[in-house]
């Protein structure tokens, strides 16, 4: 239906908290690399902003192999942070998606609240970050996020003092693996986050019955993919009713109805992790897709959907 | 490296659960080198979810074809097994390095286990093309005569060929591997190309080491993007850290891996 | 490979903490209504015992539909406990089952403590009951059990009280929406539970982009199917690390093998759930799938696989 | 209610993302009543996980064969409708209640919106062999002329038959429901049944209630098990509660809902 006689244009720029993005398609940490994988496949240019591999402080070797395996509509990661660190990002990495135009959020992970500022402060002084996304949740690093994105009052802690590094947008990635998502929301929104981006992986494991092992070597890892699509729109949902806080939607969006469900639930934006895998043109696709949605349903500024839900 | 959806045009089962199946992809078949691989698409819902990685067997550029090796494994290759001519595939490729230049010599050893024969049969198609000079002594291992799939492809394209398997119930009693030892001490190659169950790519690897002769060989290990993406698929790197079979792969100088991490 | 040749008959019975079951297949609670429905398909003398559907003190209607909906390899249920509530239940649902000899355990859920207790007391005097599996759990109506299922002091607290009132063997089934799972089984078992049913339904949420309204009357449901098995998986393995109690595992069963894996990351028994409704013979069939990946992997006994995971 | 395998027979898009579709079910073909369904799987994988309810359209039980209508609207219908004659389905049925023998009368009316057609056809054959004192007066009613599908099947078994198209481009311009407050004003109809869209069914039930005449719908509601077990397809009941759609119906008597809170 993309450019149907007689419709309008959709406008499809949206403001997520303070950052005023071109399209509310964004995406997922750590399922695009740096970007350059994906430039043969996929329209970058329709993207709303490429949100980088997790950047530690120090490079990262990562976890040993097998590090990923399929479940049903879904699969497990444990990479283990593998990136070439803040340093060679800063060189190698970063440089030329900002010459390319690109509207670049950087993800970060560190082992505890000084490495987090540390990066921060480097972001905050280089060239061409548009935001920090604040990874407290990676579960595959046992000294790493995994504690911060727990606990309301030690997740308020970090966020104050990464907020104190930086002016910079500053998202912050939540954890599913909780009791009760929005107190931890509501932490991180009154210690200055601008954003929250929601879900981050559900925490599981697959074993190989006949050889008796787990078939990740670091025994349990992240679920992404359609499969956990259900509980990130409830964990949307339930933050958007509760705060109203500006919101990354992301969990199992492989289509651009998918994404309007997010935006309906509460997002202001959305990001297309594991569907990269899928389909290497997803993230375009998914832009597009939205786009011919709202173009069908009559809508004439795609943030209109935000909250949209009737309940 | 497009991604284009390709009509299967030929699916044959020529052994026990291993089939080889053609598509139509002209872009592919014009662009693929042996050992890259094209990363396809088993079914159109959510489950499965991701891609296979299947080597590229054979190109024919005048009809636009490309040939693979599919064999049954599980529920992916099953489901792409059970399709018929017809059918289009989603399908990225060609991904990955191919084997690299054979370096200056008379002859050199492809060494293929089960399934590995497939990147192998282009590669030797394509020395026999493009470096004529070169001698190709191929050995092929399998466990079983009925599974012993394609060897003639691989022997047609090659000068001189040997078959093992496990039972004795074709060629040499033994491993592939055992076949490469006898040759190695005989003979001087100048590469030594393997591709198969990473066992025996160890003991390639070893044996080619202490002959003194450069070892390539091609490895499998479960992707996600299979663009190099997602860090998902990696080999661990004889100086530390970990290599992508994707990206940095699939074809690795043996050297360059970990084979202590890599076997466990 | 069944009844192959010269190899030995696999004994599939196992102990869940005192109860001695004739097979390590149950159904999971809901899944299989009071068994009658699934008697033309399912061999149901395969089973180790039958779960019943969520008995109240009271009757329920339940919530109104929509009640289910598809996801991605699972589904969502508001089911919203309804049943005919106890005292026609023990009238006309149990007799039948006990009379045809099946193991029945009852699972039962309530508002309050003293609902739960009244339960336990009146089923402990019932004929034929051979456990009772408390549901902390079921995150569909407003004022039952999530709360019980979420804090270990109050979970303790209700186990405790219905510990008191019952000297059948007591199962409590963890609800998975939980920050970590650890406590709450600790908590269950020191106040007197014998084993411990995981997990129950992850809390989700679907929505029809283009009614712009949630796919379920009650917004939210319980996610179950294959989707879930990895999350499901991983806390089996997290709670037998850390207690190794008796647990039976469910989350994503379809076949045979699924079952194995649940007993090598430390289940006792496991429960077939969504599969039923894919495949009515499910139950049976995974219960014969169980005795044949015994077979093909030499082991006599199907209770050796028990924890067998080699990490 | 057997669970089986049944082989394909026919699949013809009869309009568009319509099917006419059979499988050779000699069981089901034997033991199926009008209103029944079949609760079919749509794939080998576990997406889509559950399974599809298709009234029962017609049966032959000389050949053995279930004839099914599927309207293509989501993944489940458009995998289905995409299997080849030779596919194996995979098949529970027939399940639920059947329509309820015509009370005492002359004659009864059958009211069809869109899809709905397909169990009234089976139950217009029915009447005519068991009841054939009684005469069939049939309604079909559909959106525009080319999705009004098997009109001929429903006109051949009725005594009399009147087509409604919303854009009159096939039968009267109007709904089906217009056709019937038609009738019911100048008829004595022993029964109505009718199957459709909710808002149709609505009508029906009020017309019907309305002129003193038994009405009884067949009534749509996702489904898991099918069996009665999950009580995930209920409907409001009349006197509070709720009534399960695959057990407790698909047909109902209409006076045994409560149509207040099931329109909403
Ligand atoms: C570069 C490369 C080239 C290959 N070439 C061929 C070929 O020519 N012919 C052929 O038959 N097979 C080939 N394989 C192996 C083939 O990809 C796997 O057999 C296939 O992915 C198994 O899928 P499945 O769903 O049937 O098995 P399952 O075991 O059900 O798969 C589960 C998951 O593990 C992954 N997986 C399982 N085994 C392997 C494996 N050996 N390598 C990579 N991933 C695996 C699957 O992709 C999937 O994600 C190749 C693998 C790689 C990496
Ligand atoms: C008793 C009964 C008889 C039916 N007879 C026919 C028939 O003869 N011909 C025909 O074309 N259709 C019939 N339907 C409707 C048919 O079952 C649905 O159109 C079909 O399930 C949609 O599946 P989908 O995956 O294509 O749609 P999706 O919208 O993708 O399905 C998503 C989920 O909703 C369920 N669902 C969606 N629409 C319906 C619906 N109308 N009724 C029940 N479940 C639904 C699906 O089963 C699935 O679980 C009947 C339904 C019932 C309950
Ligand atoms: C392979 C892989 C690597 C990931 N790496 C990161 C990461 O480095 N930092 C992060 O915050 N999230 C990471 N994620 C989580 C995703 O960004 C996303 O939150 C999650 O996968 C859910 O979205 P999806 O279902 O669309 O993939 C990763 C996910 C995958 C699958
Ligand atoms: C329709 C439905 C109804 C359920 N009702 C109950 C219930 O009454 N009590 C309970 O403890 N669990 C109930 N459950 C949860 C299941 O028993 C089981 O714990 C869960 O579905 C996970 O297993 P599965 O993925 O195999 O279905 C229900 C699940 C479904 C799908
Ligand atoms: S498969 Fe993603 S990096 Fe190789
Ligand atoms: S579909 Fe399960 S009760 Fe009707």
């Amino acid at each position: 239906m993309r450019g149907e006689a007689g419709l309008p244009p959709v406008d499809m720029s949206v403001k997520v908290g303070p950052l005023a993005l071109p399209s509310p398609v964004l995406v997922g940490s750590g399922t695009f690399g740096f970007g350059e994988e994906y430039a043969p496949y996929c329209d970058l240019a329709r993207l709303g902003a490429i949100v980088t591999k997790a950047v530690t402080l120090r490079p990262r070797e990562g976890n040993p192999g097998p590090r990923i395996w399929e479940t049903a509509a879904g699969m497990l990661n444990a990479i283990g942070l593998q990136n070439p660190g803040l340093e060679r990002f800063l060189a190698e990495k970063l440089p030329p998606l900002v010459a390319a135009g690109h509207v670049v959020i950087v993800n970060i992970a560190g082992h505890d609240v000084e490495e987090y500022v540390k990066l921060a402060g480097a972001l905050d002084a280089a060239k061409g970050v548009a935001a920090i996304e604040v990874n407290v949740s990676c579960p595959n690093v046992s000294r790493g996020g995994i504690e911060f994105g727990r606990d309301p009052a030690v997740l308020g802690e970090l966020v104050r003092a990464v907020r104190g590094a930086t002016r910079l947008p500053l998202i912050v990635k939540l954890s599913p693996n909780v009791s009760d998502i929005v107190p931890l929301a509501a932490a991180a929104m009154e210690a200055g986050a601008d954003a929250l981006s929601l879900i981050n992986t559900l925490l599981g494991m697959a074993i190989d019955a006949r050889q008796r092992r787990p078939r990740l070597a670091n025994v349990t890892g992240g679920l992404s993919g359609p499969a956990i699509k259900p509980v990130a729109l409830r964990m949307v949902w339930q933050v958007w009713q509760a705060l109203r806080p500006p919101i990354i939607g992301m969990g199992g969006i492989m289509t651009g109805e998918d994404a309007a469900e997010f935006m309906l639930a509460g997002a202001a934006a959305v990001a297309v992790g594991t569907a990269n895998f899928v389909d290497p043109t997803s993230a375009s696709r998914v832009a597009a897709e939205l786009e011919d949605f709202c173009r069908g349903q009559r809508i004439n500024h795609v943030s209109e959907l935000t909250g949209g839900l009737q309940v | 490296m497009p991604h284009i959806s390709a009509r299967l045009t030929w699916n044959e089962e020529i052994g026990p659960g291993h089939h080889l199946m053609a598509a139509h992809a002209p872009q592919i078949a014009a662009a693929a080198r042996p050992g890259q691989f094209l990363h396809v698409r088993v079914g159109p819902t959510h489950d499965p979810l991701l891609r296979r990685p299947f080597s590229v067997l054979r190109v024919d550029e005048a009809s636009g074809q490309v040939w693979l090796l599919v064999k049954v494994v599980g529920r992916g290759t099953r489901l792409l097994a059970g399709m018929a001519p017809g059918a289009v595939l989603d399908v990225m490729g060609p991904l990955g390095c191919g084997f690299p230049e054979p370096p200056p010599g008379e002859e050199v050893a492809l060494v293929a286990g089960g399934c590995g024969v497939a990147p192998l049969i282009f590669w030797a198609d394509r020395i026999q093309t493009t470096f004529s000079h070169i001698r190709v002594v191929s050995i092929l291992g399998a466990a079983t005569e009925d599974v012993m799939v394609c060897w003639l492809d691989l022997a047609a394209r090659s000068d001189e060929f040997y078959a093992t398997t496990e039972d004795g119930s074709a060629g040499e009693r033994g491993l592939a591997s055992d076949a490469l030892r006898g040759l190695l001490a005989r003979r001087n190659f100048a590469a030594v190309y393997a591709c198969g169950p990473r066992g025996m790519l160890k003991v390639c690897a070893e044996l080619a080491r202490g002959a003194g002769v450069p070892c390539f060989v091609a490895v499998e290990e479960a992707m996600a993007c299979g663009v190099g993406a997602c860090l998902g698929c990696v080999v661990p790197a004889a100086g530390g850290g970990y290599l992508r079979v994707c990206s940095d792969g699939p074809v690795f100088a043996a050297e360059a891996l970990d084979w202590e991490a890599l076997a466990t």
